[in-house]
């Protein structure tokens, strides 16, 4: 554990962090970024909080079981986001021209539509949730281990 | 010791090869051939609804490989949180 | 401006990169510097596969925003991100063995920590 | 029935990552829905890749393109090179899908109550479902990233198994050994294919065939892929890994990581003879596999004489045999420009050596697992601890006979059938080749009568009294290997005409996987 | 059907099979045509080691480290040389694997000269 700035610090940064993430996620079919780098951000977030705090206490708030409940749904929503193409192709883009996301942006540069896509960013943010959750599982079940626990089952 | 210095001048002579290579790629900025990227950089608005070209080309036109991406962070997640359980049957030492 | 830098020097670099990556693999006998090789030598092919999609005066292949005469490939930033994830994923799974390794041995040297052999 | 072909080379990759992503959360209900559940999704999966080898076999190539708008549909309208990822399945595919399915079923049913106390289960399934589609992947894909996505994966995942037993020291070595190795070769792959897509801006590996030129970074990126994937198949004198990484992973993942080995192997074939085929210096190249081959051969058969580990043995025997495909794969490779000799003996060398894979896989699974069986019950590798273990482990002994008089080519099982024909056609083409890989067969049949005399004949040691015969699914899972073994030995015409003569046709003619993607283009 | 057709020659499993099963019943027949004095369970089959004492049977198995001691001893020099190499530490991999991919680029290279 830190000194009190430096976890004073901290609790006032994490906000701005997390949003951060968050907005890198969901803009990931419109601006540099998407579910990897945005959930990199969050753990970043994350990490900064185990430095200021200790694992010992992160670990009062963050449970494994979660975590890794968060990651198995993040992948198993990836992976049925790239099954329900298939009734044409698996991965096949359905949302295209839909309702939801489905906007087609006029070719060319443009402003640019949240709204646009299709399962580009749903996927985004399959793969941000698996992100967020596995890193921060790792990064947490090397700290605790390194303080001499083992991670439960 | 012999072992060592036969891996340096080995590794040096592969070092050769990999900068020759690479003075052999195309310069630096003018690639000779771009079908495939200029395709998506012209289609992905109008096939996949994204302005991001990366990202189209990351969950759309390579998405079993974005797929395979994730997988292996899952992987490596499952991996880490694997050995770093707690063993509660000891079994033998050996 | 970019006539003054040799045009082939991304690719040279990442292949000298790799260079001194493999002589810290092979002489390094610390488990840790040897997984910092592994990390320098995926950085030095990352290097190389993000140069490769590089166009002359090219933006970003973004159409969001600010309008660009010519983009740069798209497909090897894709490679070079999955790349990146997926070197992630090795060395953190790489690091894990090593602290484990090191709990059992308490050595972190890669001929004194060794148990099989022959 | 029709989309489910259709759709079956996605399936069969997809529903084990399914399945390893639900793995976690299902297996809150239990041992035994988590056991249930992962046999069910196997059970489908060995059902698909049963349809996809007959459809493979009766119509011919399938090109899968993910996310088109139809799976033929290689080429996006009417453009001139392939924009999505791919999977191609041909004769070679499928053959390797068949052995890498076949093993992990019967590694899976024998892992059942192997795994009953440990801890870690629910991971250890995942991981162990990962791999297969690892596996699969790599066998079915067409497009050289997707490719180094899928080692990538296999690598991982089957490091993570090895070093599943963390309270040995030597568990966790042999797991790091591998997980550097695959790692350093996976990452010389990948420069390749840098190299690769820089000059012809194409991943798919039938484009980049059918584009080839053969320039100088062409022979540079050949070097980086073949040493790379010899490294992860484990051929003399890139080898040492694998007796670690053998020695130490847990009963019924050996024989996945040993798949795992020789999927690379067949990422080596499809690199050389698909992408580079048409353009290669042919004899060459053939010459550098006939010399790792021998190689392999002759260095781990002798460590292997020599060690008193039980599975290290094995391990360097699956060296030794990896040498034997090598060496008749080698010799087609080294004929492959020339028309009469390929017609009367090279065809059948490759047919040799690609037959010794499913047959080794097999056998060396079964021997994995019997050595696994004694580790269960007795708690040691150590040869010479072991005594008199046949009094009470009948079924294990047993098992273990066949997979060693396999491995040693004795008639009528299936190690004789493709060491039968990879002697005769190497006699061909050189007589000492043929000595040599004779005289290698002589010494493997030594070290197993050792083994043999050592751990399971003698009297009953005093420690061993309480031994008893391993569970059931143990058993269940080494029979299966054990009647193919038989199976193969006893009909070995039959797998040779339906399903190793597609493989090599496949691997000799390019032409089909090249147009099956690039059409009518020239 | 079960037969494997290559080139020149033929090999039938079935055939063999067969062929070894009557082999088996003749020497099967032949043995016991053979002289009917052995009697399990006598002196007969005890061990006679020059008339020391029999030392018991469970220090009477050969370990496995023994078996062909003879073999490895004559072939010391080889398995010296082929020992060396194996040193079991993770860099000497890297360096074999270096020194393959350098010889093999330089083989393909010359190779096209």
């Amino acid at each position: 554990m830190l000194s009190k700035i430096v976890r004073t610090v901290a609790n006032g940064f994490i906000p701005f962090i997390m949003i951060f993430g968050l907005y890198i996620i969901a803009h990931g079919h419109l601006t540099p970024g998407g579910g990897f780098q945005g959930g990199a951000v969050v753990v970043s977030g994350v990490v900064m909080l185990l430095v200021a705090f200790s694992s010992q206490e992160l670990k009062k708030s963050i449970r494994e079981r979660v975590l890794s409940i968060m990651e198995s749904s993040g992948a198993l929503i990836f992976i049925i986001l790239a099954f329900i193409g298939i009734g044409t192709v698996f991965f096949y883009n359905l949302l295209v021209g839909t309702p939801i996301f489905g906007n087609i942006p006029d070719f060319g540069p443009n402003l640019g539509d949240i709204w646009t896509g299709g399962v580009i960013p749903l996927m985004n943010f399959a793969v941000g949730l698996k992100v967020i959750a596995g890193l921060t599982a790792v990064v947490l079940a090397v700290a605790l281990f390194s303080g001499g626990e083992e991670v439960e089952e | 010791m012999n072992r060592q210095v036969a891996g340096l001048i080995l590794l040096l002579v592969l070092v050769a090869f990999l900068v020759w290579g690479m003075y052999l790629v195309h310069p630096f900025g003018y690639p000779d051939a771009s079908d495939m990227d200029d395709y998506m950089i012209e289609n992905s608005q109008e096939e996949t609804g994204s302005n991001n070209v990366v990202a189209a080309v990351l969950f759309d036109y390579r998405g079993l490989d974005t797929l395979g991406e994730a997988t292996i962070l899952f992987t490596a997640v499952t991996g880490v949180l694997l050995l770093l359980r707690l063993s509660k049957r000891k079994e033998n030492n050996s | 401006m970019m006539e003054h830098v040799p045009l082939d020097f991304p690719f040279i670099a990442a292949a000298l990169l790799m260079g001194v990556s493999l002589y810290i693999i092979i002489f390094k006998k610390n488990l840790i510097k040897l997984i910092m090789g592994v990390a320098m030598l995926a950085a030095g092919v990352n290097l190389f596969l993000v140069a490769l999609g590089y166009r002359a005066g090219g933006g970003a292949p973004i159409y969001t925003g600010v309008p660009k005469e010519t983009m740069v490939m798209p497909v090897p930033q894709a490679l070079t991100l999955t790349s990146i994830v997926i070197n992630v994923a090795v060395l953190a799974l790489m690091l894990t063995m090593v602290i484990r390794i090191y709990r059992h041995t308490g050595s972190l040297d890669s001929e004194k920590s060794r148990k099989l052999k022959g | 029935m029709d989309s489910l072909i259709y759709h079956s080379p996605a399936l069969i990759v997809a529903l084990p990552l399914v399945a390893a992503f639900a793995i976690p959360l299902i297996s809150r209900a239990g041992y035994r829905v988590r056991s249930t559940f992962s046999l069910v999704i196997l059970g489908l999966v060995t059902f698909l890749v049963a349809v996809l080898a007959v459809d493979v076999h009766t119509v011919g190539i399938r090109v899968y393109t993910f996310g088109a708008t139809a799976a033929e549909l290689a080429l996006p309208g009417g453009y001139m090179v392939p924009v999505r990822i791919m999977f191609q399945v041909d004769g070679m595919s499928i053959f390797m899908g068949i052995i890498i399915t076949t093993v992990t079923l019967a590694a899976l049913i024998y892992s059942i109550h192997f795994m009953k106390d440990q801890t870690g289960q629910a991971r250890f399934y995942s991981l162990m479902m990962l791999l297969y589609a690892g596996m699969m992947g790599l066998a079915f894909t067409g497009d050289m990233f997707n490719l180094f996505v899928f080692l990538e994966i296999a690598s991982i995942a089957g490091a993570g198994l090895a070093a599943y037993r963390t309270n040995m020291a030597d568990a966790l070595e042999g797991g790091f050994k591998y997980i550097v190795v695959s790692a350093i070769s996976a990452l010389m792959v990948l420069f390749a294919i840098g190299i690769l897509y820089s000059q012809y801006n194409v991943l798919s590996i039938a484009a980049l065939a059918n584009y080839m030129q053969y320039t100088t970074l062409d022979m540079i990126a050949l070097g980086l892929l073949g040493g790379a994937f010899v490294m992860k198949l484990a051929g003399v004198p890139l080898h040492m890994w694998a007796p670690d990484t053998y020695t130490v992973a847990p009963a019924g993942t050996t024989p996945m990581i040993l798949a795992a080995s020789y999927t690379s192997m067949y990422a080596l074939y499809r690199i050389t003879f698909t992408l580079y085929g048409a353009h290669i210096d042919s004899t060459a190249i053939g010459w550098i596999v006939i010399v790792v081959g021998v190689l392999s051969m002759f260095v781990g058969v002798m460590m292997a004489v020599h060690q008193t580990d039980i599975k290290r043995m094995m391990a360097y025997h699956a060296i030794s045999q990896g040498g034997y495909m090598l060496l008749g794969v080698g010799v087609g490779l080294a004929v492959l420009a020339n028309p009469v000799a390929l017609a009367s003996y090279g065809r059948d060398a490759i047919n040799g050596g690609v037959f010794h894979i499913i047959n080794h896989v097999f056998y060396k699974a079964l021997l994995f697992m019997t050595a696994e069986a004694i580790f269960f019950r007795i708690g040691t590798r150590d040869t010479n601890k072991m005594g008199g273990l046949a009094r009470n482990m009948k079924w294990t002994a047993v098992f273990y006979i066949i997979g060693a008089l396999a491995i040693s080519g004795i008639p009528p099982l299936n190690g004789f059938a493709s060491k039968l024909l990879i002697y005769e056609t190497v006699l061909q083409f050189n007589p000492v080749l043929a000595v040599i890989a004779m005289f290698v067969s002589l010494v493997t049949l030594a070290s197993f009568a050792k083994v043999f005399y050592s751990a399971f004949t003698g009297p009953e040691m005093p420690a061993y009294r309480e031994v008893r015969e391993v569970p059931k699914s143990m058993i269940i899972g080494m029979a299966i290997l054990a009647a193919c073994v038989i199976f193969f030995g006893i009909f070995p015409g039959l797998i040779v005409d339906n399903l190793v003569a597609p493989a090599t046709e496949a691997l000799i003619n390019q032409a089909p996987y090249i147009n099956a993607v690039m059409g009518a283009v020239p | 059907m079960s037969a494997l057709t290559y080139g020149y020659a033929v090999w039938a499993p079935i055939v063999w099979i067969i062929a070894m099963v009557v082999i088996g019943i003749m020497v099967f027949i032949w043995r016991n045509r053979g002289q009917k004095s052995y009697k399990q369970g006598t002196a007969q089959t005890d061990v006679f080691l020059s008339g020391n004492k029999v030392p018991p049977e469970e220090q009477r198995h050969v370990k496995a480290a023994n078996i062909y001691w003879g073999f490895f001893e004559s072939l010391k020099g080889l398995y010296d040389a082929m020992m060396k190499p194996h040193t079991g530490i993770v860099n000497d991999y890297i360096i074999w694997f270096v020194a393959v991919l350098a010889v093999t680029i330089l083989i393909l290279v010359l190779a096209s000269l």
